[in-house]
């Protein structure tokens, strides 16, 4: 069902946890359909020092997160702005097809921290101009 | 490897070893169509009607009264669509619950798509319909009283008497899907008043792939597999002979210990409930607290998600099943434990344990114990959790 | 005990001893129920799906196209009620023949009570469908053609490739029940168009109880069977797992040898027609002379009543079959031996053999003698001779 | 499907041939139904000296032949009129209810037999008044 890789990063989710001054913080999903995810992170200079994530989810929402938080940290904003679900799906070796919309999910978290971090911090970071944090990813 | 714990025995269960040795014979000795009339094809038909006679004998109908099928879902097809096909004349109404295993469901959705008209009872909290509910339903047109034996999730049991007693006053028919229940305790279909009965051997240590209907003599009800003249004319399609012989073996050994099987099932299951409830805080147990499967043991954990608890626990070498849509791939979790009245991300967060008679007091223990870690680590994971 | 030699294997095979080995381990050890998320779970889904490889390569289909169904019985019931069902709307005409198998006659009759009409095309006397009665059916409501591959009494092959492309032309749905030819030659679903397909594993030495339907992409299908998401939630009910290994097993076998296979069993077969030509007076061979199954032999013999004759061969340890009324409990014989003309009486004495790689030619001889001999003894006995 | 005494008649069906100078022949059934029974008989000053059968039919068929030819051979006219369908079944230890219009058969045939031989010598037989030797015994 869900490659090695899946699996790795669902046994040993890499940041997990919170971060409590975080500069940014991103929850997205909904109970309702079995998997949020909550994404804090800590941004210096422009750099994604640290991430922490906290999910209810699947396996896969679980791996997604880690996998997601694993490909921004220490990265620019700008480059953690561009993370899509496609990069999460591919890191990871593949997601079975009704478990796609985990990474989705992540994308969104990644992109609803940065979009928190730029709106306290009044900053408008290219590529979050259309973002909607309570947007809903699923197709109900 | 390490420990191999199966605890989900609602799902399937492992062929007995003296089932298989009675099945093996069937392949390439005895290997004769029932139908044919020189020597081996008679010795599959003797078989497979021993095989009638055990399961007859088991829920106290006659033998004439048995139809083997392929499957628990084919026998509930075959009820509803067979009913409702033979009873047209009378009306086209048919009652049901909403926890109906999909095999029940779906096939409802089906005939309302054909002109019939279904009604879905309510179950209340602890998953027992309502009967009030039941008799203000029934209506002139109403041909058909189909609720489940015992629960496949929350091993709940309906109060299948009493409601035999309605369908038998009204005169309506009543099939009882026992698929789950046969193995749980003891049935007598003409104590219960049952017209029609489904049950599945892979769900009792048989092979899986073969069922039973069980058909009071005299009901109206239309054939479902058309074909050849086998099952006396009312279930086409040459027998699954071993298949047969592996599900009257398995009742024949269910038989034999019965009372002393399901003792020991119980005891391991309130000790599996017990251990549970004394280590892990924030849960809830789904079903009736008493009502309820020898076998089934059925708990939310607040702030996880089933399939994830499903995936740790397995690499613990235990298997378990949960009602939380990430299994199915649908987004809605069991339409059981929403039934029942569990909010969304409690359903999300449940998990089913089934026992058989090969589990033991350590596997118990073990379980417990594992559960408790792995419900931690994924609550520490967990954003709702704080 | 003396001789057996088992010649109806039309009738059913024995299950071959690699396909038990490989069903075996699928009792007791690798027994998860495919839907499971957890390993031994994965384990049973990895498993049906290899088979579900190697059947759709057998006929040269997708993996996609194969769904798994309890027998050549339900398969054709399935295509023939989804198929009906699901294309109402654009009309309510079926095409069949006079000689299809029951699985398929009966559920024509029945769909026939639901209100759709069906056309049963004529054979000639060797048994093969008019194909200018064929073109001439075909309305403007017509939804369906199903005329089986090869014919299970007298092993007719039908021009499946000229009804294909017919069919194709017309746009109709064309379904062909394969249950007899599946053993018996290259099947190539793309090439002759065909978009349903009836496959039954008991027929070629794998076990009861198993088959499959074969569905091209993109054909508008209804459910037969209504419950769980199994086989993309095509066909509901819990696979039966060891009997799909067996099914799967079975094909591989057949594939790895099949002209060799071929070769062996009609060498066989030609040389029991010659057999009983030379040495019995007064006989008819039935179904087509050139195209017939590799395995069938189908003969009337003058004067004799078929169940007399499958009696007497039972003594001498041969299993065959009759298309006799009285091998079935009706009175009137085989349709499918009226189809062609054949006289009641004639009908009457038909025997059919049929044969396997397993038979050897010392097999078809001592069937010969044993036949002269018994052949014999009922004619004295007969009022009709002389 | 038989019982051990059916399949004993089957296999060694006794009386089995024609009688060319017979006294009374009877032949019932059709072809059409697969079963048809022929029977010779010799009689002498009212008594059944000799009986042959010829079948073409099932094994039941042969069988109640036999039995029925046995059961009256060596009696008189007056006795084997009085043969039943029933008495052929309990001699054979049972037929299967789809095989049990072979009895009848049986005992039509030989009241054939017997109505010809009444005919041939203008005797009244008492019991064979109602007799109709072409009727057909099958309900179709
Ligand atoms: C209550 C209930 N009904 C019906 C079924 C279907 O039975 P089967 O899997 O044999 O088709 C099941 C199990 O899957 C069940 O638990
Ligand atoms: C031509 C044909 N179709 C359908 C069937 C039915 O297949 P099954 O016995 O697997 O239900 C058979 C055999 O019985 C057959 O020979």
């Amino acid at each position: 069902m869900y490659t090695e890789k899946v699996m790795e990063h669902f046994r040993n989710p890499r940041n997990v946890g919170e971060i409590k001054d975080a500069d940014g913080i991103g929850m997205v999903g909904n109970a309702k359909c079995g998997d949020i995810m909550k994404i804090y992170m800590k941004i210096n200079n422009g750099i994604i020092d640290d991430v922490k994530f906290q999910t209810f989810g699947c396996g896969s929402a679980i791996a997604s997160s880690s996998m997601a938080t694993e490909l921004i940290k220490g990265k620019s904003v700008d480059e953690a702005v561009e993370l899509t679900n496609k990069a999460v799906v591919e890191a990871l070796g593949g997601l079975p097809k009704v478990k796609v919309h985990c990474s989705v999910l992540a994308e969104q978290a990644v992109k609803s921290a940065l979009y928190d971090y730029a709106q306290k911090n009044n900053l408008v970071v290219k590529g979050l101009e259309d973002f909607n944090p309570d947007e809903d990813v699923h197709e109900h | 490897m390490g420990k191999k714990v199966y605890m989900d025995n609602a799902a399937t269960t492992q062929t007995k070893q003296e089932v298989i040795n009675e099945m093996i014979k069937y392949f390439n000795e005895m290997y004769g169509n029932p139908s044919s009339i020189y020597d081996l094809g008679r010795t599959s038909k003797r078989a497979i009607n021993k095989a009638r006679t055990s399961v007859a004998k088991f829920i106290n109908a006659d033998e004439d009264e048995i139809y083997f099928t392929s499957g628990g879902t084919e026998s509930d097809n075959w009820a509803l669509k067979g009913v409702a096909n033979a009873n047209k004349s009378k009306g086209n109404h048919i009652i049901t619950s909403k926890i109906e295993h999909h095999a029940i469901l779906h096939t409802c959705e089906y005939l309302e798509k054909q002109g019939y008209e279904v009604t879905y009872l309510d179950v209340d909290e602890n998953g027992v319909v309502n009967i009030e509910q039941l008799k203000e339903s029934i209506k002139d047109n109403t041909i058909l009283i189909t609720i489940m034996f015992a629960n496949n999730e929350i091993g709940t049991i309906q109060p299948i008497k009493e409601i035999g007693k309605i369908a038998k006053e009204k005169g309506i028919l009543f099939h009882t899907d026992a698929v789950q229940a046969v193995g749980g305790l003891r049935i007598d279909v003409k104590d219960l008043n049952i017209d029609l009965l489904s049950m599945s051997a892979h769900k009792i240590n048989g092979p899986k792939g073969i069922g039973a209907l069980y058909v009071k003599k005299g009901t109206k009800l239309d054939n479902f597999m058309h074909g050849g003249a086998q099952e006396s004319k009312k279930r086409a399609g040459t027998e699954s002979v071993q298949n047969i012989v592996g599900f009257g073996k398995a009742v024949e050994i269910l038989e034999e210990n019965f009372d002393e099987h399901i003792e020991k099932i119980t005891k391991l299951r309130d000790r599996l409930i017990k251990g549970i409830k004394d280590n892990i805080a924030d849960i809830k147990l789904n079903g009736h607290p008493v009502n309820r499967l020898a076998n089934n043991v059925n708990f939310s954990f607040n702030y996880i998600e089933g399939e994830s608890l499903l995936l740790y626990l397995d690499m613990e070498g235990i298997s378990a099943s949960s009602g939380s849509a990430c299994t199915s791939g649908s987004l809605d979790p069991s339409h059981v434990l929403m039934a029942i009245g569990l909010k969304h991300e409690i359903a999300h967060g449940s998990l089913r344990l089934t026992l058989s008679d090969s589990n033991t007091e350590e596997e118990v223990d073990y379980v417990v114990q594992k559960l408790v870690d792995v419900v931690n680590r994924l609550r520490v994971i967990s954003p709702l959790k704080g």
